[in-house]
């Protein structure tokens, strides 16, 4: 029983992560319907804003506190910027091409950012500092769920309670979710669509800041290639729980990091992905819009 | 057009162009042209840039004196990313180029499939790095030789070390994979097999990059193993020393080559302490190898990396042989490499006929106190 | 020429780009040594890098919306002459006779590194003739081709393995990579010739048709799943052969040959070259794999001057390089004049 | 009287909660042109829809019958293409040509489900592939010359203007050999003349032997048009007869005018 339990918490951390990055996936699909390839690289530039940022304030002799606090809030600021602007550069020209060319565009921009970061900082893994303590009250059960697996599903539960406040309840949140049902509407109706568009990019680039900001504090190191491998699960995720819906993406990480974590631990780790991957098409054989998605209604 | 005809114009024009197009023979000049080949850009280039380093500096230390029998040496260096698909390319690059002798070949896959190329123009291929046992095992590839010793060697010494040392009974092997580690791995699995004193509990691969490594620690610590033995690079190893302490999973942990290496020992941090890893036997005390490192801090001005003292020695080697057999023909340089012996950083070593070098071998190492120390 | 607007416009965003890579560009820590680098030199390449770069897309567009009329009739006149060439049998054939000496020519006055960096880009150019079908005609997005191709290889290799076929296991070394030049170049003339003839067929309208609007074309009686399934499985019935290819020409393969990276390099070609035309394709390939393989001598900053040309190529010419012409039929019967009002 | 080629009885559609089309009744017999008319939102367009295996009706029955034929087939949970290949072929409100094609290769789409050629006659062409392109080529030529636009065969369907454009759509599903065509909103965005144009086209095409339903706003064609029309609001028949009985019906009043009518 404790070996499920382990196992449990563990997948539970994973796919808290996946989610986090899956949402930024998602809320632009539903907005712009493109797969913002770029994505994982904006989580791992996080991850390196965060590094940079925390190794120089210890380095310069902070406390742990404003470290956690500083570095958290640079990720977040140079994620969203460079959501922002790799949106109006490599998708805001495009929204009326042919619906592939986008595509190509971000496949660009992700190589292109991933040998920006490999030559701007180095190829090397580095070590990253550890910012999340361990707690001595969670001693007794470190061996099963640990301090940072804690840490990790507390700031994804936050984080998700407060982005379906934004999203339900404020004025961006309800434009948003018009531009992602008919864009033309939305135009006629006043809302300024490219400031929506700019504003999901933005919310979703500080998500996988923050996802990247703490997994990369959980496993103590990153290099510039962080972010194929955890997009690729991410993206996995969100169309697993139905690609355009924020509580399928959140669900979809979710059964994909305890999917992984059951597979590894009563199978073989040799066969995580393909049970991963199996998942993902057995789902989309009986419901081809995910989890959560909803079918599209066609308007003919 | 008809389409039977078509193809038969098509076979046509292959058979003459099969007819007309002769192997490219290495061309004797007024150089010896000595070809580098390896990982110079791309993830792995920190494996390949010390072998083109000692290249330079050897190359340069013969051409000051005059050059071998009066011929100066000329550096011919290809990149070939550690991918297999490209080091064909950089390969026949460098035969066309008339590469005569060929330093390199970094990743083991790279060189398997560049191999058949060297090996049909008849051009020795010294690798310091390229640890798969079929290279020289096999006997495909006679033109073949490395200064470093094949991984199952470095899975016996793991396997030895654990078993016969530690006494431990029961050993988790764990992999990443890839060719190097999963090699190494099985390696290890039949060597601890075949020992009748332990068994092993637990054999599994895991994805490099993965975003944890939780599930598998925690399977390591159910199979009641004492000790994982790991095949693979040291981003992997850090990342499972790291999460093993995260779970209290307090067992040794072995492993290779691809962890022998500082960045591990940066990365991991106080994680790496206690660690043991495999890997060439310590050479500080040699004076040549003392010799080696001092030039390339003073000509490059920067420490030298992986591999640095295998190429070096596979270069002294290589230019020692040329001098002794008075050709680059390859079955006078293979007669020279397998019966002079010569100096260098790594001692005084010769070929067998197979390939490997004598007198290169494994250690054992354990990280202490933020550094790893030979274990004699 | 640039006004004042757009000079002070592009002081503001070289300004943002200097905040924008300060992170990354300036700072720079060893935390092992525990030492900070501040590479402040790197903020005013950037500044200036970001401004020239500002100006001269600023420029050339301005030049593009006065010469927009021109340009296009001159690109129309250039198309057609390409297409003029390949809907004319005599002078598609005397391309084809053509290219047939180029091939044999070519491993003969090059080095053998050029015929296999040629062989490598004939490769990609059959890849993408093949995905072409599935992307460019039939309008479906598929970002698994690679495993078709991984499939071929692996099928070669061992049944090359096990089995022992000989006839191949010889083609790679010396003069075979001529041969697999030729018999490659061979072999996309067929593709060429064989996509050319699909794409003016029946079933390469219900592609293109499906490609237009899914739901007019099953109204027009078009069976969706059955014409999908065929572009599929004809576009890897290509990936499938030219793996097999390149597992002779390789002798080694690992699945590190067969990365996501690949397929988006070769879905790019199509998309570049402008979606189901195949001059597109010929050209997109051509470019996609000579130019890092050239681009090599800039190394490091190769895999980065491919993106960027990537995005920098959606951007300016989202349609791809050659947009896709379709063919004329004619009629020998008389119509009714046009309906004048 | 012969069985009707067309035959729906209780048609009814739900989407989620909501009742689209309720326990609908209609026939089209062999060479009439009829007319379904109704307010926006009346479910029109959903009926065609659910006629032509868009989507799959939740209850009633769709028989079609071939003229001369005494077979009847049912069209429920028959998928598009195939209630295409019975005979049955319609247009959009929305116009959905195939825009990056040319004007002929959209008439010529429309043949697809009439020939046969399949992979290897594309890589081959022999003699039979030759003669069926031949064919098709000849057949759209007419189609096309029938609707007027014979002289724009080669020009890429997005470049006709709007009118013609609904022109092609015409042809384009008259292509497919439909013994039934269904006209969705034909006259649509039209001006006077160019619906007086269309007019004589559909008579022309009714003439030729073509069945026809149409949903059409444009009264004054309508009313010239039909032989029998079909009137709908929030999903029910709640008339049908000939035009002059429509006109004078004051459900059908009051469902274009509102409640307040009789007030």
């Amino acid at each position: 029983m404790d070996y499920f339990i382990e196992l449990f918490c563990g997948g539970l951390t994973r796919g808290a992560i996946y989610a986090l990055i899956a949402l930024g996936y998602t809320m632009v699909y539903g907005i712009i319907g493109l797969i913002n390839f770029a994505h994982g690289e904006i989580y791992m530039i996080g991850a390196f804003t965060a590094f940079i940022v925390a190794t120089v304030l210890s380095i310069y002799g902070f406390p742990l506190l404003a470290i956690v606090i500083l570095a958290g809030f640079a990720a977040v600021i140079w994620s969203s910027a460079y959501g922002y602007t790799v949106e109006k550069i490599a998708y805001k020209p495009l929204r009326h091409a042919p619906r592939l060319s986008p595509l190509i565009s971000a496949i660009g921009m992700s190589i292109f950012l991933q040998n920006y970061v490999l030559l701007a900082q180095t190829s090397n893994f580095l070590p990253f500092p550890e910012l999340i303590p361990e707690f001595a009250f969670m001693e007794p059960i470190a061996h099963i769920v640990g301090s940072t697996d804690i840490v990790i599903l507390i700031t994804t539960a936050v984080i998700m309670l407060i982005l379906t406040v934004v999203i339900k309840g404020t004025k961006v949140g309800k434009a948003m979710r018009a531009t992602s049902q008919d864009r033309t509407m939305a135009m006629l109706v006043g809302i300024n669509v490219n400031r929506i568009i700019s504003a999901t990019f933005i919310i979703g680039s500080a998500l996988a800041a923050i996802g990247g900001l703490l997994i990369a504090s959980h496993i103590g190191q990153i290099n510039f290639y962080i972010g194929f491998l955890a997009g690729i699960k991410a993206f996995t995720a969100a169309v697993l729980g139905g690609i355009g819906s924020i509580p399928g993406a959140v669900l979809g990480g979710l059964v994909l990091g305890l999917t992984e974590s059951f597979a590894t631990g009563y199978v073989s780790s040799d066969y995580e992905d393909v049970f991963a991957f199996s998942l993902l098409v057995l789902i989309l054989i009986f419901k081809p819009s995910g989890l959560l998605g909803k079918a599209e209604t066609k308007k003919v | 057009m008809n389409l039977m005809r078509s193809k038969k114009i098509l076979a046509a024009a292959s058979v003459l162009m099969l007819a007309l197009s002769a192997p490219v023979a290495g061309m004797a000049g007024d150089t010896i042209k000595f070809g580098v080949a390896g990982a110079h850009s791309g993830d792995l280039a920190s494996y390949g840039l010390p072998t083109v380093n000692a290249a330079k500096l050897v190359i340069d230390q013969v051409n000051a004196k005059g050059g071998i029998n009066g011929k100066k040496i000329e550096l011919l260096v290809e990149d070939d990313v550690c991918k297999p698909e490209v080091a064909t390319n950089s390969a026949t690059k460098l035969v066309s180029q008339g590469a005569e002798v060929v330093l390199g070949l970094i990743c083991s896959g790279a060189t398997k499939s560049a191999l058949p190329i060297y090996t049909n123009a008849n051009i020795l291929v010294m690798s310091p790095s390229a640890t798969n046992p079929e290279l020289t095992y096999s006997g495909e590839y006679p033109n073949f030789f490395r200064t470093i010793a094949p991984d199952d060697m470095q899975a016996k010494v793991d396997v030895d070390f654990a078993l016969n040392k530690l006494g431990h009974t029961k050993i988790a092997v764990i992999h990443d994979k890839g060719d190097y580690g999963k090699g190494f791995a099985e390696f290890a699995k039949s060597f601890v097999e075949k020992s009748g004193k332990a068994e092993v509990v637990l054999f599994e691969g895991v994805t490099p990059g993965a975003v944890d490594y939780s599930a598998i620690v925690q399977k390591i610590k159910k199979s009641g193993a004492q000790a994982v033995i790991f095949g693979g690079y040291h981003p992997e190893a850090a990342k499972i020393v790291g999460m093993m302490k995260k779970k209290r999973l307090k067992i040794d942990f072995l492993s290779d080559d691809g962890v022998k290496d500082d960045t591990f020992i940066k990365v991991a941090g106080a994680d790496a302490e206690g660690v043991y890893a495999s890997g060439p036997k310590d050479t500080t005390g040699n004076p040549l190898s003392k010799a080696a490192f001092a030039e390339h801090k003073k000509v490059f001005n920067a420490d030298a990396g992986a591999f640095y003292e295998n190429a070096y020695t596979a270069a002294l080697a290589m230019v020692n042989a040329i001098e002794k057999a008075g050709s680059t023909d390859l079955a006078a340089l293979k007669k020279a490499l397998q019966t002079e012996k010569v100096d260098t950083p790594l001692g005084t070593i010769y070929f067998d006929d197979k390939g490997d070098a004598v007198g290169i071998g494994f250690s054992v190492y354990q990280v202490q106190n933020g550094k790893f120390v030979e274990l004699k | 020429m640039l006004g004042f607007k757009e000079i002070k416009n592009g002081l503001l965003v070289s300004l943002w780009f200097v905040f924008l890579t300060f992170p990354l560009m300036v700072v720079k820590v060893d935390p092992v040594e525990r030492i900070v680098s501040w590479r402040w030199e790197n903020s005013i390449y950037v500044a200036i890098g970001t401004f020239v770069i500002y100006c001269v897309v600023k420029i050339i567009m301005q030049h593009r919306t006065g010469n927009a009329a021109v340009e296009k009739e001159a690109e129309q006149e250039k198309e057609s002459i390409i297409h003029r060439v390949l809907a004319s049998p005599k002078q598609k054939y005397t391309l084809i006779a053509l290219l047939l000496a180029v091939a044999i020519a070519f491993p003969q006055f090059s080095s053998s590194y050029q015929t296999n960096v040629m062989t490598t880009a004939l490769m990609y150019v059959v890849l993408g003739l093949g995905l072409n079908i599935v992307v460019g005609m039939a309008g479906l997005l598929d970002l698994g081709y690679v495993a078709f191709y991984a499939v071929g290889a692996y099928t070669y290799a061992l049944l090359n393995h096990h089995f022992d076929l000989g006839f191949w296991a010889v083609l790679p070394i010396g003069g075979g990579m001529a041969a697999i030049f030729g018999i490659l170049l061979g072999f996309m003339i067929v593709t060429i010739f064989i996509v050319n003839r699909l794409q003016d067929s029946r079933l390469g309208r219900a592609w293109i048709a499906l490609r237009e609007d899914e739901i007019a074309c099953q109204a027009m009686g078009i069976d969706k799943r059955r014409t999908k399934l065929v572009a599929f499985a004809l576009g890897a019935f290509w990936a499938g052969i030219i793996g097999v290819v390149f597992a002779a020409k390789t002798t080694f393969i690992n699945p590190a040959s067969f990365t996501f990276l690949e397929s988006a390099i070769i879905l790019a070609i199509v998309v570049l070259g402008g979606m189901g035309s195949i001059v597109g394709v010929i050209l997109g390939a051509l470019i996609l794999i000579l130019l890092p393989e050239y681009l090599r001598a800039l190394s490091e900053y190769r895999m980065l001057a491919f993106g960027a040309i990537l995005v920098a190529m959606m951007v300016f010419r989202p349609r791809g390089l050659i947009s896709n012409i379709r063919r004329t039929y004619h009629s020998d019967k008389k119509f009714h004049p046009p309906i004048q009002h | 009287m012969a069985t009707p080629i067309l035959q729906i009885s209780g048609l009814t559609m739900d989407f989620g909660g909501i009742r689209a089309l309720n326990r609908l009744d209609l026939d089209v017999h062999a060479g009439e042109i009829v007319a379904l008319i109704g307010p926006n939102g009346a479910g029109k367009t959903t009926f065609f829809n659910c006629l032509t295996g868009i989507y799959t009706p939740t209850a009633g029955e769709i028989l079609l019958t071939p003229p001369g034929s005494a077979r009847s087939v049912s069209l429920k949970g028959l998928k598009p293409n195939q209630v295409t290949e019975k005979g049955l072929a319609r247009t959009f409100q929305n116009i959905r040509l195939f825009s990056q094609m040319t004007v002929l290769e959209n008439v010529m789409i429309g043949r697809h489900c009439r020939t046969k050629a399949f992979i290897l006659g594309a890589v081959f062409r022999n003699a039979a592939t030759r003669r069926e392109e031949r064919e098709i080529v000849e057949m759209s030529y007419a189609i096309l010359d029938k609707v007027g636009l014979a002289h724009l065969a080669n020009e890429f369907a997005r470049n006709l203007p709007y009118g013609a454009q609904r022109r092609l759509e015409i042809a384009r599903a008259l292509a497919t050999e439909p013994f039934l065509l269904l006209l969705d909103e034909p006259a649509a965005g039209m001006n006077p003349q160019e619906t007086q144009d269309l007019d004589r086209l559909i008579k022309e095409i009714s003439t030729d032997g073509h069945s026809i339903l149409l949903i059409e706003h444009d009264m004054k064609l309508v009313m010239s048009l039909s032989d029998r029309i079909f009137v709908m609001d929030y999903g029910k028949k709640i008339a049908q007869g000939k035009p002059a009985e429509i006109r004078s019906n004051p459900a059908v009043i009051k469902a274009y005018l509102g409640e307040d009518v009789d007030a």
